[in-house]
């Protein structure tokens, strides 16, 4: 094995660096899709600056024998696509990086003698083919042939993507295509650039999909008929995903003028019978805590989906936190019922957002879907979904003669009608209100006993929690506890750090929190709490409801997800101590 | 009232002051619903907060009292959702114009096919007396202790201004004219806007149902598809021309949705194809 | 002493009640003015439906010996002046209470016979005088009578009160006013109505108030120069106070067209140099999340006030409550650090505001001051204010050439400028910023940095807490705790239950809790709270920071204030357990 | 840009796409801005989020980039709180029209002495491509897929239908008649709307260079004092008229607000009176 093999890896992660514009997304597109089809296991995530043009942003792609789908420091391959990569990237490139680039975008960063750099000329290789534009296929090519793609299915991806473009220019990227094959092929016969991944066995089943894709999808499946949102990074992918299947499953989407009217939309949408979503951030969010305490008080169901990126204020736009957990909590003026769900993997993502619709026109609450940028973005392959596991639970009653909206039942929950399904008249009411809906003043009772049928629908919710997963033994001396998007990342840091000692507890349900939650914790003589936020929102959520104080934290908050290597070492660390 | 209507309530405690413009407009809204011949239970009335936004309480229909400000949003919702239903939102000019501005211009361009009475009384009366968008520059209130400053907000030529599908004007003082108004604006296809001048015997001292008297008059040989005139007469500040300034016929906001395209069933109707799902995505 | 004489009491509670519009306020003014400047310590509360004429709102007067100011149950002196008052009071009403009315408006409520009924024909009174409206005089006339007013102070009240509508309705009213004093003289001397309450001594130099206007002249003695807010139940009394005054201190006051434009323009104010202020309620402030996110990024000062009213949603709008605690804690996303205040006596209200100002402009931080319904109406005769006491500290710097508005500091702070004062830029950014103010996506260092110096400030914050008060002995083995506009109904409960064993500890700041919490709460061997919400949101704040956890819970939550005599009942119950 | 300009900022890496409409806009504000003598350190830029919002970021003056959609009151406050400052509150369509759209209206009703430059783009920039309040009917997008079916919002037609100070339209790609604009628009005594239509040239694909050659032309012969031919040439529809639309001269939010009648010192200097606190209460 020479140097620059790559034979002994299990899994290969190849970083693209280069500005907006510049076709990165392109390229990691076809590599994914490409070498999924081709039976590999890809993973992908991205980190990207505020701004559609110019800028550094990176795209790293993960191929591996065994399933992976975290964010690793470790570059194995770094493809830098303009000058500012290098320095943007300097502290993940090591001398074991292989650099492949044009000399002029990496002279001034780095002594090229002392690292494994590959050069090759792209600009002028594109050039002959006909323009710049073909770097980003001579440079998909060479990666798709490390990996001995079947050339069939690369050429079918390109005839597709160009489609719209006309023959000539497929066959321009057929021939960039082949070209990168080309320089791969002397890659690996000349310096011995050899990769040795295994094919995953299961292929054919798989899907490639993103977070965005994933709670879209699971919306379809939980029968989300009416999106009405405006448009936030990093939630948009979301409308954008229902927008585009609109058609195929009779969704209305649309775009509001603001924030208010979307959550105010979504509830006279829900009134009226539909399945209702919004989608935000949590700038957006924090512009309808009105609208949430209003669906508390008429009791009528939403779906809420908040990507959280750093705050305060604009923040950081494109970037990842995990900084408003708090805010979903707590927001909207006066007591009533939520619950809040937070996927950790993509399948999480399609089952538990499948799942809201349900609890929320059950339990007639609002119910909060608590994602972030990286797991937007984050792509890899699954196996697809079990439709016969999921159903789409309506719970709307048709009305008879002097129906009573607010109806006093044994669990707080009341039949609920809808206006023009039955004899009966809905009225929704956000005064405090009798049982028929009217406004009240009658303090002593009535006031009284619709505030406790309010709560006595969250004593049904916390019957019907969704448990949190345990990794590794129930016999653990260390639990680690993880939420949301941070699933993947921890639960490979476990897998390097075997230690047979360590288990991994992981919240797809932050609120209400399972009651068993005090015991797992009780178990263990050391609790290390890993959160995406500066004030570990997480833990006092848990030290609230359960009293137990988690004095191991493990935070990040500079806007970038956590990444493997970090937390191995992290939880080394305290293991240590 | 007279002779029982089917949107009368036995039993209630109005919270309107007496004199209020309000009453008039509550009875002939029956009159009309009536008149139209509309099913209690086929009828959603939204609402804001504010005294006008009570009205919902005193009919007997579906109703949807929501945010102060928040009518619009709500209202197109329901209608997008089930079209079949009539949608009616009915809010004060502080909840439609002020808190709700934004929705309004924007519902308006949306053009969904409900209708929109503003209880027009200058003035938040709920919260007991400060001024609303359409008080008159120099009134004094208790917070606006010098006079309101700004200009007042002329609620039609912003419609007009927006190319709105139906704009029209009537005044509480006037029953006949405003059942009228109320009818043809529940006809009209498309988002109509039905501005009604309301006066506030409590706390507006300065427009009164004498002060409208002197103002209004009826407009006579109005073109309502001339944008341009219907400009000009919603411009006029001294007077308060009553009547239809404008009306644009254009496919609504359901027409234009897709959903509705081709097929007419309102979409809560409709069951979700989780083979189509499966042939999709699987 | 016959059955009507009420010489054995300490202090009387009058209740007038009947509809909005009747002139019960009228009368409220004229008694609590004018006895005030007798020399009675008065005190009044209000409770009121969300209409404005019609239905049934009372008001409650005590006169009192001692110095009292919280509500009570107990009614000594009734005066309906509808057919529902009865109806509405009828769980207050004893055999003890003094009923003063006509026959028409009780007889099909109660049996005249069976309670102390004094029939006063005032419609016919008034008619006599010239027309119904001059029963609100006659009805104050009496009752003022019966407190032996010095006459002279109860016309000149008049003559002031009806100046404007002159010189003949002045002598009608001092007409009916007469009457009324006559009707009182029968009535002490036929039915032995008599009364002993003692005047204050230190009557010349109290000042009479209620909470709104205690709020409003701490903000103005707070150096508050601008306020921007959109009206709200029960918030508006402060933006009226400010604007009576506007002229006397400068004050620019503008009705903003919603809650967000409100706060947004605060922010634009205090940003150019003004000490600026918002006033709202809970739903209005949960539309102001955004903002709040803002001021904590861009490091502005703002000083919110929240008049709490029940929720969720439209609520209760005239009614009180104390259920927007974790709503303001926890509003906005991402993490910042902010200061919650809340005045439990007229006196905090008047240096917790001003105060609120200086913390605000030390500390670049949003400061909320949370009161409700019950202290915005609540009316008692107090001591001037110790104008020697406080002074306006005002923060800002005059810049120099290459001033960094978020220059990195040992705590935090960075010295603030304001535009066009001196030379340097002023750079507002509501996205990750540099020192200079500009946008950044230097994630590892400037993020890192400017999170933590946002987070320094906060321990800073910590340094400068409130202490709360503690009334009774320290060496107390039941503890009481209460926080904001409970403080009197608590303070005056436990005078009447005199045990010495208990204290009571009163927090006028909740956030950041004050450090000696802890140990407080673990010196007692009972512990209880009292508040006026459902979930007792203030004991998952302590708990969230001492790790205490108070068992014992006197909540109320039906829109009302906590009498003193139901807290007497439930906190003997609890001790004696 | 050839001489250095007081404006210009040392080592910016601008995050525009290179050929967009925004970089014409600055180049011609910061020239004005010089050739109307004003100060870098007596400016504030006020701006919301966008593409156009970014524009403060690269000028050397004051600023305040706040939230999206909330620059106008963000800048009347500014104003209000020290009227010797020049305050010019600078966003996208999306920001000013969408989002922003209440503060709009009421800030032209307040009619603060401010300047707001809006940059016309038809589309949201920063967030890749979605239909914004003045995205023409048709267009698709990622989530207008079946095109926009909402009415085009007109920024001009509800300035003046709310009888705005001063009203006017301009194109990025015409510096001179731009710079003129801006000019006038900063100089004029009162709210100043300056809608410039600019270019996306990343996402929107319809409104381009082109496509506003084609349609825009330059008012002649139009009195700007009359409200109802200002709404007539601000109506239209198929082409863009530029030039200053309509100027209604009235006292500015300032000079009516009691807090400046008579003493013009900024509030912020003036120093609380805490004896006359004891007078009036204690
Ligand atoms: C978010 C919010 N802000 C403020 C209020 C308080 N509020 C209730 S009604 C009202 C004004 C009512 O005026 P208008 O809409 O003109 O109705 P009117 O009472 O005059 O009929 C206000 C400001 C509220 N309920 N919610
Ligand atoms: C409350 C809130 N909602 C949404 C966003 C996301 N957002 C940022 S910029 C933008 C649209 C920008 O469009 P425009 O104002 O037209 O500016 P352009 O980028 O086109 O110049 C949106 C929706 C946000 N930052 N804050
Ligand atoms: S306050 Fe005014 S608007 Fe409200 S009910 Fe009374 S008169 Fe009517
Ligand atoms: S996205 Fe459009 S508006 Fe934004 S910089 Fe690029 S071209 Fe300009
Ligand atoms: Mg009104
Ligand atoms: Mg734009």
């Amino acid at each position: 094995m020479n140097s620059f093999s790559l034979e002994d890896k299990e899994d290969i992660s190849i970083v693209l660096c280069g500005a907006a514009g510049q076709g990165i997304q392109t390229v990691e597109q076809f590599l994914t899709h490409v070498l999924q089809e081709d039976g590999y296991n890809v993973a992908a995530t991205k980190e990207y600056m505020s701004r559609v043009r110019g800028g550094t942003n990176s795209t790293e792609i993960r191929i591996s024998s065994k399933r992976v789908s975290a964010f690793v420091d470790r570059i194995d391959i770094f493809i830098p696509l303009n000058k500012t990569a290098i320095a943007r990237q300097r502290k993940r490139i090591t001398k074991d990086t292989i650099i492949i680039s044009e000399s002029e975008l990496i002279k001034d960063e780095i002594d090229i003698s002392k690292y494994k750099v590959i050069e090759i000329p792209w600009t002028e290789l594109a050039q002959e083919i006909g323009s710049k534009v073909y770097l980003n296929t001579i440079a998909a090519g060479l990666i798709a042939e490390l990996f001995q793609l079947d050339q069939e299915i690369g050429k079918k991806y390109l005839r597709n993507r160009f489609a719209s473009k006309g023959e000539e220019i497929i066959q321009k990227n057929f021939e960039a295509f082949n070209k990168g094959c080309e320089i791969a092929d002397t890659l690996i016969s000349e310096k011995g650039l050899k990769i040795a991944i295994k094919k995953s066995s299961k292929k054919d089943k798989e899907l490639l999909y993103n977070g965005a894709s994933a709670v879209g999808m699971g919306a379809i499946a939980g029968g989300c008929n009416f999106i009405c949102s405006y448009p936030m990074s990093p939630s948009t992918g979301v409308l954008v995903f229902l927008a585009k299947h609109a058609h195929d499953f009779d969704i209305l989407v649309e775009q509001a003028e603001d924030e208010i009217a979307a959550i105010n939309a979504g509830l006279g949408a829900a009134y009226a019978g539909a399945r209702a979503m919004v989608t935000t951030s949590g700038g957006g969010f924090a512009l309808m805590g009105e609208g949430l305490s209003l669906s508390g008080i008429i009791e009528t169901p939403i779906v809420i989906h908040v990507a959280q990126r750093p705050g305060p204020g604009t923040g950081l736009p494109t970037r990842t936190e995990q900084g408003d957990l708090e805010l979903v909590l707590y927001a909207g003026h006066g007591d009533f019922p939520r619950i809040i769900l937070a996927p950790g993997s993509l399948q999480d993502a399609f089952y538990i957002t499948q799942k809201a619709f349900n609890l929320a026109d059950k339990f007639q609450v609002p119910v909060i879907i608590l994602t972030d940028q990286y797991f937007m973005d984050l792509y890899y392959n699954i196996p697809p979904p079990d439709i016969s596991k999921i159903s789409i639970e309506k719970h709307i009653t048709k009305t008879e003669k002097g129906y009573k909206r607010y109806k006093y039942t044994e669990n707080g929950i009341s039949p609920r009608g809808i206006p023009g399904y039955g004899e009966g008249l809905v009225r929704a009411d956000s005064d405090e209100h009798t049982e028929d809906g009217f406004i009240t003043e009658d303090l002593d009772v009535t006031r009284v006993k619709m505030v406790e049928k309010r709560l006595k629908k969250f004593d049904e919710v916390k019957k019907n929690v969704i448990p949190p997963d345990l990794l590794g033994t129930d016999k653990y001396k260390t639990l680690i506890i993880g939420w949301g998007s941070t699933f993947t990342a921890i639960k490979e840091a476990l897998d390097i750090i075997a230690d047979k000692e360590i288990s991994f507890l992981h919240f797809k349900q932050v609120y209400p929190l399972h009651q068993k939650t005090k015991e797992f914790l009780e178990k263990a003589e050391k609790v290390i709490i890993i959160e995406n936020n500066v004030t570990s929102q997480f833990s006092k959520l848990i030290k609230l409801y359960t009293g137990f104080e988690i004095k191991n934290k493990i935070l990040k908050f500079n806007g970038m997800p956590f990444s493997v290597e970090e937390l191995v070492e992290k939880i080394k660390k305290i293991e240590e101590v | 009232m007279s002779k029982k209507n089917i949107f009368d309530m036995d039993d209630i405690d109005i919270a309107w002051c007496p004199g209020c413009g309000d009453f008039q407009i509550l009875t002939t809204l029956k009159e009309a619903l009536v008149e139209l011949d509309i099913k209690p239970n086929n009828l959603v009335l939204v609402s804001g907060i504010g005294q006008a936004a009570k009205t919902p309480q005193y009919l007997n229909c579906n109703f949807f009292n929501g945010l102060h400000g928040r009518s619009l949003p709500v209202a197109w919702a329901i209608k997008a959702t089930n079209p079949e239903l009539v949608v009616i939102a009915e809010s004060g000019d502080g909840c439609s114009y002020g808190e709700g501005g934004n929705h309004f211009i924007h519902t308006v361009r949306r053009n969904p096919n409900i209708t929109n009475f503003v209880h027009n009384n200058m003035i938040y009366g709920l919260t007991k007396g400060q001024a609303s968008p359409t008080s008159r520059f120099g009134m004094k209130t208790g917070i606006q202790v010098d006079g309101v400053i700004l200009d007042p907000f002329n609620p039609l030529t912003i419609a007009i201004g927006l190319d709105a599908s139906f704009v029209a004007r009537t005044y509480a003082g006037d029953q006949k004219h405003m059942k009228e108004m109320m009818i043809k604006a529940i006809k009209h296809k498309g988002y109509a806007l039905l501005d009604i001048l309301q006066p506030c015997v409590s706390f507006n001292k300065l427009n009164t149902y004498q002060w409208f008297k002197e103002r209004i008059y009826y407009l006579e040989n109005h073109d309502p598809t001339n944008r341009l005139e219907a400009l000009k007469r919603a411009a006029e500040v001294e007077k308060f021309p009553l009547g239809i300034f404008y009306v644009n016929e254009k496919p609504t906001f359901e027409e234009n949705t897709e959903v509705y395209h081709t097929n007419k069933k309102p979409i809560y109707k409709r069951e979700r194809d989780l083979k189509k799902f499966s042939e999709k995505f699987l």
